[in-house]
C-alpha cells in the first residue's frame, strides 16, 4: 500500500519544511532536463510518429527526406517555423494574441508533473493531484477562446466558439469517468492511485472500469481536438479554426501544445486505468521495494527503468490508438458531436459511477474480494446501461422534439396554419 | 508539506511560459520581416473582410456553457464524495444518488426542451 | 448494431491496411509493390533531373505506393492535357499553324491571340508571326486542339509550370509553344499513329503547302525563310 | 472507520422541504415530458394544480406524523439537526406551514393569466424558492444560512424575469439580480469577518463567543466587528428592502408578474425577517450595545435609524405612486420599517417573548399583501396594466370583492378592529414595554414615528379605495375575477377581519413560536453548543399562560454570564 | 522567502483586480479576472488549502470565466461604445469611497483585539502547527490539510448534508431557470389560440426591438 | 509558510473586496458588474480560508468549516453567474445594450 509514497518520495523530493531548504538545483535540473528536454522531445517524435503511422494507414511512406527515416523532420519543422515571418493581423489584439497560445501550452505542461511514471517517479504528489490535473487541463479552453477572439477573424472566432463548446461538453464525461478510479482508490493523489494498482491490479479489469476507460478515451480524444472530434479545425468549413491567423512559431506553439496534450492525456489514461508502469497482474509491491535498496537518485532511476519502459510502451499504444481512430473515422457533424456528449456519454458516465460503487462493495470493500460476485453483478449492469442509454440516444436522434425551433421553422408552421 | 509540491509547479509554470515565449522571441530575431498592408489583413480567403467580426452568437453556446458549469460544480462535490466513500458507506451512496438525480433532472429537462439539439 | 458494427469493421479495415504495409512489398529486394524501390535514402542525394524512375500503379496496387514525386514519377497518360502546344513538322520545318484564328475564336476564356506573318511584299502569309497563350487564363479544355483544322495545336503533358515571375513568363509566346512533330509523336504515340491523324496530316500538309505557295506567289520557295526558329520543347523558361 | 452518518430521523424534520424539492423536479419533468404539446394555458392550469397538490402534500407532511402519532413527536421539541446546522421544532414547523399556505395562494394566483410559456420551470422555481425560504428559517449556521438565502433569491431572480414578453419583467429581474448579488457579496464578506472574529459558523456558538465574557465592551474600539455587523446588516437590508438598500424593490415588484411580486412581498420578506432576527438576536445579540451602557456603540442605533428611515421613506414614496404594484412595493418597504421596530424589541428584550408580535405582524401583513397583489393580478390579466386608476368603479361593480379590498386596505393602514391594528398594537406596545429606561427613549420616538407613518400611509391606501368606490368606471370594464383571485382576496380579507376581531388565537400561537431559542441571545454554552437534541419548549397549550415563562433556557440577559470556555489551543 | 512570495502574489492579485475593474475592453477585463482567480488559487495554496485551489481553478477559470466570455460574445458589447468606459466623475467618487472603506477595513483588521479568549488578529503570525501529536484538534486539522478531499467529503455528507442537497437543487434551479430565460421561443403547441398569442408576442417583441433601436440610435 | 501574519491575508482580501466594490459602483456594463461581484466573493473566500487556517476550530464545529464555506460560496457564485448572464441576455435582447443605466422602462 505504501509502496511509492513512503519509500520513494522522501528520497527524491526531500520533504522540506521550509521554503529556503528546497532543493532548488535538483528541481531546476529536473525541469530543464525532463520537462523542457525530454517531454518536448517526446512530443516532437510523437508528431513524427503520427506522420509515419498515418502514412502507413494510407499506404504511404511518410516523412523520409530529412535524415534517415525522416528522423530529423521535427527539427527541420522547428527551424522552418522559427524562421518564418511573424505575422499578426493589423486588427488583432496583439497581447491577447500572444498570450493565447502560451496559455494553451502552459496548460498542457502543467498536467505532466503529477503523472507517476514509475515508483515514486512523479515530479510532485499533491494530495489533490487528480482534481488539480483536470483543473489545469481545463485552462486550454480559455486559451482557445482567446486565440479565436484576439485574431479578429470570423473563422477564428467561429472555430474558437465551437472549440470551447466542444471542450466544455466533453470535459463533463472526462471528469465523470475518472470518478470510479477515485472511488476505488479512495484518494485524489495520482501516486496513491498507482500504488493501489500495484496492489490490486489494473483498474481497467472490471466491467465499470472498462466502460470508464472507453468513455475516458473518447472524451480525451475530444479534449485534444483530434479526429473524429476535430470540429474546431474543420478545414473544409472554417479554414483552420481558432489558429487561422497564427503563423510561424506562434502556430508552432499550438502545434506543440496539441501534441503535448495528446501525450498528457495518454499518460493520464495509462496512469489511472492501465496501472502505470506495472504489469497486468497485481504485484505485492515488495519485490519492487526490495529491489531498490539504493538511496540515490541514480539507484532509483535504475530501479525504475523497466517501469518507465512499460509505462512508455503503454502510452505509445494509447497514442497509437488515437492515431488509428484518426485514420479510420471521418469527422462528426457538430450536432452529432454535442448530442453524443450530452445525450450518450454523460448519462452513461453517471450510471457508471453507481455501478462502480457496486463493484467497490463487492470487490474492494470486503477483506476477501469477491470477484465472481463483482463480475456477475456489474457486467450485466454495464451491458444493460449501455444498451439502454444507446437506445435512448438513438431514439432521440431519430425523432428530435420540435419544440425549440428558432426562426424559420416556427414561422413556417405559423404560415401553414394561417 | 504539501505546499512544496506547488513550488515545483510554480517553477514549472514560469518555465513553461518562458519555454513558450522563447521561440516567439527568437522568431522575432531570426525571421525575415517584410511588412505589407495586405499581409496584415485579416485572412478571409483572399477577400476583404466585411462587417463586424465580433458578431453576436447564438444562445446555444450559452446553454452548453451553463450545462457545463453546473456539471463542473457537481464535480467539486463528486470527487470528495468518492474519496470519502470508503468511510461513509451506503448512506453516502444514497445521498449521491439523490444529488445526481437532481442534476440529471436538469439534464433531462434540457434534453426534453430540445436545447441540447444544435440547430 | 448499426453504429457498433460499422465502427469495428472500419477500424479493422484500416488496421489491416496498416499491417499490410509491413508485410507486402517489404521483401528482401526492397522492391516496392507499385514498382520502384523501397525509399531508404540515407543520403541527401538527388537524382539527375529526367532520370527519375517512373512507377506503374493501378487500382490493384497494394502496399506502400508513395511516389516521391520529384525523384519518381507516375507515368502520364497520353490523353492527359495541360497547355496547348504548337506543332511544327520536323521533316520540313513547317509550322502547321496557318494563323487562321479559329482557335482564338473557340477558346472559351479567350486566352489565345496571334498575328499574321507577312511576306516580303507586305502581304499576309498563312503563318503566325506570333502566337500567344496566357497560361493563367487557359483552362486546359483542349477545344483549340479539337477545332484546329490543320492539326497544329495539340495538348501538352508538361505540368511543371511554376516559376518565379508571374507576369511576363506566364504569357507563352510562339517560341515557348512550338514543339516538333517528333516530340508530339513521342508523347502521344497512339494519337500520332492513328489512321485519322495520318490521313489528315497528309491532306493538310498538301493543302497548306499549296496555299502557302499561292500566297507567296512563288513556285516552290522553301518555307524555311519565314519559319521561326523552333524550340524543341516548351520547357519552362527560367 | 465509518464516520457517524446523520440519523435518518433527522430527515423526517425536513419532510416538507424534501417533498417540495422533489415535487419541483417532478413538475418540470411532467411539463417537459408529457405536456409539451398542450397549449400554454392548459399547461399552466394542470401544472398549477399539481404544484398546489405538492404544497398540500408538504403541508400534510408537517402535521400527519403528529396526527397519526408516527415517528417522534417532533413539534414540541426544538432540535438541532445534522450536527447543529438545521433547527427543527415548533417555530420552523409553523412558519413552514404559513409559507406553504401562502405558496398555495401564490400558485393559485399564477393560474390567473398566461404569464409565461415555461410553466413547469415557473412552478418548480417557486417551489424551490420556498424550499430556500424554509431552510433559511431553519438554518442555524452561517454556511447553510448563506446558501439557502442565495437559493431563495436566485430562484426569485429568475421568476421575476419570467414574463418574457414584457420588457419591465426582464428589467425588474436584472435589477433585482444586480442589487441582490452585490448585497450577498457584502453580506458574505461580513459573515467571513464574523467567522474570523469567533472562529465558528454556528449562530449559537457565535453568540456565545461574542457574549461579554469578561472585559469585552461590545463594539467599542472594535472596528472589525463593527464592519462585520454593518456588512451583515447591509446584506439583510437589501433582502428585506430597508431604506438605503431598497432601490431594487419597486422595480422588481412592478416588473415581476403579480403572483411573483406577491411572493417577493410575503414569502421572501417573511423568511428574510426571521433570518435577520435570528442572526441579530442569536449571533449578534451581545453586540446590540455595550454590557452596561446603552450609549456605548452597538448596532441597535443603526437598526433604529434604518427602521425610521425605512418606514418614513417607504410611506412618502408610496404617496407619489400611480402604479398599484409599485405602490404596494413602497408600502411593503414601509412595513419592513415597522417590523424592524419589533425586531429591535426582540433584541433588547432577549430572553423574553418579544418576537411574538413580529411574527403576528408578519402573518397579518403577508395575508393582506396576498390579497392586495391578487387585485393587481386581476387588473393585469384584463388590462395589461396595473395603474391604480384602472380600478375606477370596481368596488361598485363587484361589491363583495370591494368590501374585501376595503377591509384589506384598512387593515394595512392599521385601523382598529382589523388584524393590522393588532399587529401594530402588539408590536409597538411590546417595544414600549421592553428594556429599561435607557431604551425607552429610542423606542418612544420610533413608535411615535411609526404611528405618524401609519397616518401617512392612510392617504395612499385610501386612494385605492377612492378609485374603487368613488370614481366612475372608465374605459373597458374588467371581466369578472377568476375563482383564484376571489379566493385569495376573500381569504386574506377574512384573515384581516377574523384576527382583527379576535386576535387571541393567533397571538398565543405566535407567542408560543417566539419561545424558540433562535430569538434568545445565548448565554449558556453547555446547552447551546451540544449537538444533541435540546428540549426547549413544552408542547404549547393555548389555555396555559405560564408557558410563556417556562422553558429550560431561561435566563436572558439578566442571568450572570458565564465565562466562555473557548480553549486556547493555538500552537505558537 | 515566504513573505516575498506572498508579497508578489498579493501585489499581482490586487493589480489584476484593478485591471478587471478598470479595463475598458470587456474581454481584457475578463482576462484580468482570470489572472485574479488564478492568483486567488495561489493564495489558497499559500494557505495550504490546495484542494480549494484546484477547485478554484476548475470552477472559476474553467467554467465561470468561460461563461463570462460567452456572455460578452453574446451581448456584443466588447469595446468602443460608451457602456464599457468608466466615467471620470464616477471613477473619482468610487475611488474615494473605496479608499475610505479600505482604510477603515485595514484599521479594523490591524486593531482587532481578540475577545472571548481568542487572540488578536495581528498577533496571529504563525499557524497552528499541523503535525504535533499533542493537540487533538490540531490533529484533525492536520488530517484535513493532508487529505482535504477526504475531509471535505466527510463533512459534506454528514454535517453539511442539507447544504449539499440544497446546492444540488440550487444548481438545477439555476440551470432550468437560465435555460428558460435564454431560449427564444416556447414550444409550438397544437392549440390555435396559443399560436395567436405567441404571434402577438412576436409582434410586440418586434415593436419593442424597433423602439429600442430607435432610442439607442437617438442616444 | 509559517511566517506570514494573518493580517496580511486579511488586508489582501480587504483590498480585493474594496476593488470589487469600486467596480460595482463604477462600471455600468452589467457583465463588468458581474465580474466585480466575483472579485468580492473571492475576497470573502480568502478571508474564510485564512481564518480557518490560522484559527483552531471550536468544539463541535467542523475542522474545515472555512473551507467548506468557501466551497459552497464557489457553488453559489457559479449559479449566480449562470443566472446573471441569462438575465443580462434577456435584457440585451430587448435593449440591445448590456448597460445597467439604459434599462429604463421602470422608474418612479
Amino acid at each position: 500500500m505504501n509502496v511509492a509514497c513512503d519509500w520513494a518520495f522522501p528520497l527524491v523530493w526531500a520533504q522540506q519544511s521550509e521554503l529556503d531548504s528546497i532543493p532548488w538545483l535538483k528541481w531546476i535540473i529536473v525541469l530543464a532536463v525532463v520537462f523542457f528536454g525530454i517531454f518536448p522531445g517526446i512530443v516532437a517524435y510523437t508528431v513524427w510518429g503520427e506522420r509515419k503511422v498515418a502514412a502507413r494507414f494510407q499506404d504511404r511512406i511518410g516523412p523520409n527526406r530529412v535524415g534517415p527515416l525522416g528522423l530529423l523532420q521535427p527539427i527541420a519543422d522547428a527551424i522552418k517555423l522559427i524562421t518564418k515571418e511573424d505575422l499578426v493581423p493589423r486588427s488583432a489584439d496583439r497581447w491577447v494574441h500572444l498570450i493565447a497560445p502560451v496559455l494553451i501550452l502552459v496548460s498542457a505542461f502543467l498536467v505532466l508533473p503529477v503523472i507517476p511514471f514509475g515508483v515514486g517517479l512523479a515530479a510532485v504528489n499533491p494530495p489533490s493531484g487528480l482534481i488539480y490535473l483536470i483543473a489545469v487541463s481545463s485552462l486550454s479552453a480559455l486559451g482557445i477562446f482567446l486565440a479565436g477572439w484576439s485574431s479578429r477573424n470570423k473563422y477564428s472566432l467561429l472555430g474558437a466558439m465551437r472549440a470551447v463548446a466542444q471542450l466544455v461538453s466533453y470535459e463533463v464525461p472526462q471528469v465523470l469517468s475518472i470518478v470510479p478510479i477515485i472511488l476505488w482508490a479512495g484518494s485524489l493523489s495520482m501516486v496513491t492511485i498507482f500504488d493501489k494498482q500495484v496492489l490490486y491490479g489494473w483498474f481497467l479489469f472490471s466491467p465499470p472500469g472498462m466502460l470508464a476507460f472507453v468513455t475516458l478515451t473518447i472524451a480525451n480524444i475530444a479534449e485534444v481536438n483530434r479526429t473524429p472530434f476535430d470540429l474546431p479545425e474543420a478545414e473544409s468549413e472554417i479554414i483552420a479554426g481558432y489558429h487561422t491567423e497564427y503563423s510561424g512559431m506562434r502556430f508552432g506553439l499550438f502545434f506543440l501544445a496539441e501534441y503535448l496534450s495528446v501525450f498528457a492525456v495518454s499518460c493520464l489514461g495509462t496512469a489511472i486505468f492501465l496501472g502505470g508502469g506495472t504489469l497486468p497482474w497485481p504485484l505485492t509491491g515488495e519485490p519492487v521495494v526490495t529491489l531498490g535498496g539504493g538511496e540515490t537518485l541514480f539507484a532509483m532511476l535504475l530501479l525504475n527503468l523497466p517501469l518507465i519502459g512499460i509505462f512508455m510502451a503503454k502510452v505509445s499504444l494509447y497514442i497509437f490508438l488515437m492515431f488509428w481512430i484518426r485514420a479510420t473515422l471521418p469527422r462528426l457533424r457538430v450536432d452529432q458531436l454535442m448530442a453524443f456528449a450530452w445525450k450518450f456519454m454523460v448519462p452513461l458516465c453517471i450510471i457508471n459511477i453507481f455501478i462502480s460503487a457496486v463493484w467497490y462493495e463487492c470487490v474492494i470493500r470486503p477483506s476477501k474480494p469477491n470477484y465472481l460476485l463483482g463480475w456477475g453483478v456489474t457486467l450485466p449492469l454495464v451491458v444493460v446501461s449501455i444498451i439502454g442509454v444507446l437506445a435512448l440516444y438513438r431514439s432521440s436522434m431519430k425523432a428530435e422534439p420540435v419544440e425549440l425551433t428558432t426562426g424559420s421553422r416556427r414561422r413556417s408552421v405559423v404560415r401553414s396554419v394561417s | 508539506m504539501i505546499i512544496y509540491n506547488y513550488v515545483f509547479i510554480g517553477m514549472l509554470l514560469l518555465g513553461a511560459i518562458g519555454f513558450a515565449l522563447a521561440p516567439v522571441i527568437v522568431m522575432g530575431i531570426l525571421a525575415p520581416r517584410k511588412r505589407s498592408s495586405s499581409k496584415a489583413d485579416t485572412y478571409e480567403c483572399g477577400l476583404l473582410t466585411t462587417g463586424e467580426t465580433w458578431v453576436r452568437f447564438r444562445i446555444q453556446y450559452y446553454i452548453y456553457a451553463i450545462m457545463f458549469l453546473v456539471f463542473d460544480v457537481e464535480t467539486v462535490f463528486l470527487y470528495p464524495w468518492a474519496v470519502a466513500y470508503e468511510r461513509l458507506g451506503l448512506f453516502a451512496l444514497a445521498e449521491m444518488v439523490v444529488f445526481l438525480l437532481i442534476l440529471a433532472v436538469g439534464l433531462a429537462y434540457a434534453w426534453g426542451k430540445g436545447v441540447l439539439k444544435w440547430v | 448494431m448499426g453504429y457498433g458494427r460499422g465502427l469495428i469493421v472500419g477500424h479493422w479495415v484500416t488496421l489491416r491496411r496498416f499491417l499490410r504495409t509491413f508485410l507486402v512489398g517489404h521483401g528482401r529486394t526492397m522492391k516496392r509493390r507499385g514498382g520502384g524501390y523501397q525509399p531508404l535514402d540515407f543520403w541527401f542525394g538527388k537524382k539527375v533531373r529526367g532520370d527519375e524512375p517512373t512507377i506503374q500503379q493501378d487500382a490493384t496496387t497494394e502496399g506502400l505506393f508513395t511516389v516521391e514525386y520529384p525523384d519518381e514519377r507516375l507515368p502520364v497518360y497520353e490523353r492527359f492535357r495541360v497547355l496547348p502546344m504548337l506543332v511544327y513538322d520536323d521533316v520540313d520545318g513547317n509550322v502547321r499553324c496557318t494563323s487562321c484564328n479559329i482557335c482564338a475564336k473557340v477558346c472559351p476564356p479567350q486566352c489565345i491571340w496571334m498575328t499574321h506573318a507577312q511576306g516580303p511584299d507586305g502581304k499576309p502569309v498563312p503563318l503566325p508571326a506570333d502566337f500567344y497563350i496566357d497560361m493563367d487564363v487557359c483552362m486546359n479544355c483542349g477545344l483549340c486542339a479539337e477545332y484546329c483544322p490543320f492539326d497544329a495545336i495539340k495538348m501538352d503533358h508538361n505540368f511543371e509550370l511554376s516559376n518565379y515571375e508571374r507576369h511576363q513568363t506566364h504569357i507563352f509566346s510562339l517560341q515557348d509553344l512550338l514543339v516538333s512533330s517528333e516530340f508530339y509523336a513521342k508523347t502521344h504515340p497512339d494519337a500520332y499513329d492513328s489512321a485519322d491523324e495520318v490521313t489528315e496530316r497528309n491532306k493538310v500538309a498538301k493543302k497548306k503547302d499549296q496555299r502557302l505557295q499561292k500566297a507567296l506567289g512563288l513556285g516552290a520557295k522553301p518555307a524555311s525563310t519565314v519559319r521561326p526558329v523552333a524550340k524543341v520543347a516548351a520547357a519552362p523558361p527560367a | 472507520m465509518p464516520v457517524n452518518a446523520p440519523v435518518l430521523f433527522d430527515f423526517i424534520h425536513l419532510a416538507p422541504e424534501i417533498i417540495l424539492s422533489l415535487w419541483g423536479l417532478f413538475v418540470v419533468m411532467i411539463d417537459v415530458a408529457l405536456l409539451r404539446r398542450r397549449s400554454s394555458a392548459t399547461r399552466g392550469r394542470i401544472l398549477g394544480v399539481m404544484s398546489i397538490i405538492g404544497a398540500l402534500a408538504a403541508l400534510a407532511s408537517i402535521y400527519l406524523p403528529d396526527m397519526m402519532d408516527l415517528g417522534h413527536a417532533a413539534s414540541n421539541v426544538e432540535e438541532s439537526l445534522f450536527q447543529g446546522t438545521i433547527l427543527g421544532g415548533l417555530l420552523v414547523e409553523r412558519l413552514t406551514a404559513l409559507l406553504l399556505i401562502l405558496l398555495i395562494f401564490v400558485i393559485a394566483l399564477s393560474t390567473t393569466w398566461d404569464l409565461t410559456e415555461h410553466w413547469g420551470e415557473y412552478y418548480a422555481l417557486l417551489l424551490w424558492a420556498t424550499v430556500g425560504m424554509i431552510l433559511l428559517i431553519a438554518s442555524e449556521e452561517l454556511l447553510t444560512l448563506f446558501l439557502t438565502l442565495e437559493m431563495m433569491t436566485i430562484c426569485l431572480y429568475i421568476v421575476t424575469a419570467f414574463e418574457k414578453d414584457q420588457r419591465r419583467s426582464a428589467e425588474g429581474g436584472l435589477k433585482y439580480f444586480v442589487y441582490g448579488s452585490v448585497s450577498s457579496a457584502l453580506f458574505l464578506f461580513g459573515l467571513s469577518l464574523l467567522y474570523g472574529l469567533t472562529g465558528t459558523t454556528r449562530l449559537a456558538a457565535i453568540g456565545l463567543a461574542l457574549a461579554p465574557a469578561h472585559t469585552s465592551i461590545g463594539l467599542v474600539g472594535n472596528v472589525a466587528g463593527a464592519m462585520a455587523v454593518l456588512l451583515v446588516l447591509v446584506g439583510f437590508g437589501f433582502k428585506i428592502s430597508a431604506v438605503p438598500f431598497h432601490q431594487w424593490a419597486p422595480d422588481a415588484y412592478e416588473g415581476a408578474p403579480a403572483p411573483v411580486s406577491a411572493w417577493l412581498a410575503t414569502g421572501s420578506k417573511l423568511a428574510s425577517i426571521v433570518a435577520l432576527m435570528k442572526v441579530l438576536v442569536q449571533a449578534l445579540g451581545p453586540w446590540a450595545h455595550g454590557v452596561n451602557d446603552i450609549s456605548s456603540p452597538g448596532w441597535v442605533g443603526i437598526v433604529a435609524v434604518i427602521s425610521a428611515l425605512t418606514m418614513t421613506y417607504g410611506n412618502f414614496a408610496a404617496l407619489a405612486q400611480k402604479n398599484l404594484k409599485r405602490m404596494l412595493a413602497y408600502s411593503s418597504i414601509a412595513h419592513a420599517g415597522y417590523m424592524l421596530v419589533g425586531v429591535l424589541a426582540v433584541v433588547v428584550g432577549a430572553g423574553k417573548s418579544a418576537a411574538g408580535p413580529v411574527l403576528f405582524y408578519l402573518v397579518v401583513y403577508s395575508a393582506a399583501n396576498i390579497g392586495a397583489f391578487s387585485i393587481a393580478a386581476w387588473l393585469y390579466r384584463d388590462k395589461g396594466t396595473d395603474q391604480i386608476e384602472d380600478l375606477n368603479g370596481l368596488g361598485l361593480k363587484y361589491p363583495i370583492l370591494g368590501m374585501c379590498v376595503l377591509l384589506l386596505m384598512l387593515s394595512l393602514i392599521g385601523l382598529p378592529g382589523l388584524a393590522g391594528f393588532w399587529g401594530k398594537f402588539f408590536m409597538f406596545s411590546e417595544a414600549l414595554s421592553q428594556g429599561d429606561d435607557r431604551h425607552k427613549l429610542t423606542f418612544l420616538w420610533l413608535v411615535g414615528l411609526g404611528l405618524m407613518n401609519s397616518v401617512i400611509s392612510a392617504f395612499y391606501y385610501v386612494r385605492v379605495l377612492r378609485a374603487m368606490f368613488l370614481r366612475p368606471s372608465t374605459g373597458r370594464p374588467l371581466q369578472a375575477p377568476t375563482l383564484t383571485i376571489r379566493l385569495a382576496v376573500i381569504g386574506s380579507a377574512a384573515v384581516a377581519l377574523i384576527f382583527g376581531l379576535y386576535p387571541q388565537p393567533l397571538s398565543t400561537e405566535t407567542d408560543a413560536m417566539a419561545e424558540s431559542r433562535i430569538f434568545i441571545t445565548p448565554s449558556r454554552p453547555a446547552e447551546l453548543l451540544s449537538v444533541s437534541p435540546v428540549r426547549v419548549v413544552p408542547r404549547p397549550n393555548a389555555s396555559d399562560d405560564t408557558r410563556l415563562r417556562a422553558g429550560p433556557i431561561g435566563g436572558g440577559p439578566s442571568a450572570p454570564p458565564e465565562p466562555t470556555p473557548v480553549p486556547d489551543s493555538r500552537a505558537k | 522567502m515566504n513573505q516575498i512570495l506572498f508579497g508578489v502574489i498579493a501585489t499581482m492579485g490586487v493589480l489584476s483586480a484593478l485591471g478587471t475593474v478598470l479595463a475598458r475592453n470587456l474581454v481584457h477585463a475578463g482576462l484580468f479576472l482570470v489572472a485574479f482567480f488564478f492568483l486567488i488559487a495561489c493564495q489558497f495554496v499559500m494557505l495550504e488549502a490546495e484542494f480549494l485551489a484546484a477547485v478554484q481553478v476548475l470552477v472559476y477559470i474553467g467554467a465561470v470565466a468561460i461563461i463570462l466570455m460567452f456572455g460578452i460574445m453574446l451581448t456584443r458589447n466588447i469595446q468602443g461604445d460608451d457602456t464599457t468606459t468608466v466615467s471620470r466623475a464616477g471613477f473619482i467618487a468610487g475611488g474615494l469611497a473605496a479608499v475610505g472603506l479600505l482604510t477603515v477595513l485595514i484599521f479594523g483588521i490591524t486593531h482587532e483585539e481578540g475577545r472571548s479568549g481568542r487572540p488578536a488578529w495581528n498577533s496571529v503570525t504563525t499557524r497552528p502547527a499541523i503535525y504535533p501529536a499533542s493537540a487533538r484538534k490540531s490533529e484533525s486539522q492536520a488530517a484535513a490539510i493532508n487529505n482535504m478531499g477526504l475531509a471535505v467529503g466527510e463533512d459534506l455528507l454528514t454535517r453539511y448534508i442539507v447544504a449539499f442537497e440544497a446546492a444540488g437543487i440550487l444548481l438545477t434551479a439555476a440551470l432550468v431557470g437560465a435555460i428558460a430565460l435564454a431560449i427564444q421561443e416556447g414550444p409550438v403547441s397544437d392549440d390555435p389560440s396559443d399560436r395567436v398569442k405567441s404571434k402577438q408576442n412576436a409582434e410586440s417583441l418586434a415593436a419593442d426591438e424597433a423602439e429600442s433601436l430607435l432610442t439607442s440610435s437617438r442616444a | 509558510m509559517n511566517d506570514i501574519p494573518l493580517t496580511w491575508f486579511l488586508i489582501f482580501a480587504a483590498a480585493c473586496f474594496v476593488i470589487g466594490l469600486m467596480g460595482v459602483l463604477v462600471r455600468r456594463n452589467a457583465i463588468a458588474v458581474l465580474m466585480a461581484i466575483e472579485i468580492m466573493l473571492n475576497a470573502a473566500n480568502i478571508n474564510l480560508v485564512a481564518f480557518w487556517r490560522y484559527g483552531t476550530p471550536v468544539e463541535g464545529d467542523s475542522p474545515i468549516s472555512g473551507v467548506m464555506f468557501a466551497i459552497f460560496v464557489i457553488t453559489v457564485a457559479a449559479a449566480e453567474v449562470a443566472v446573471g448572464i441569462g438575465l443580462i441576455l434577456l435584457c440585451y435582447r430587448r435593449w440591445h445594450a448590456a448597460d445597467v443605466d439604459r434599462f429604463d422602462s421602470l422608474s418612479g
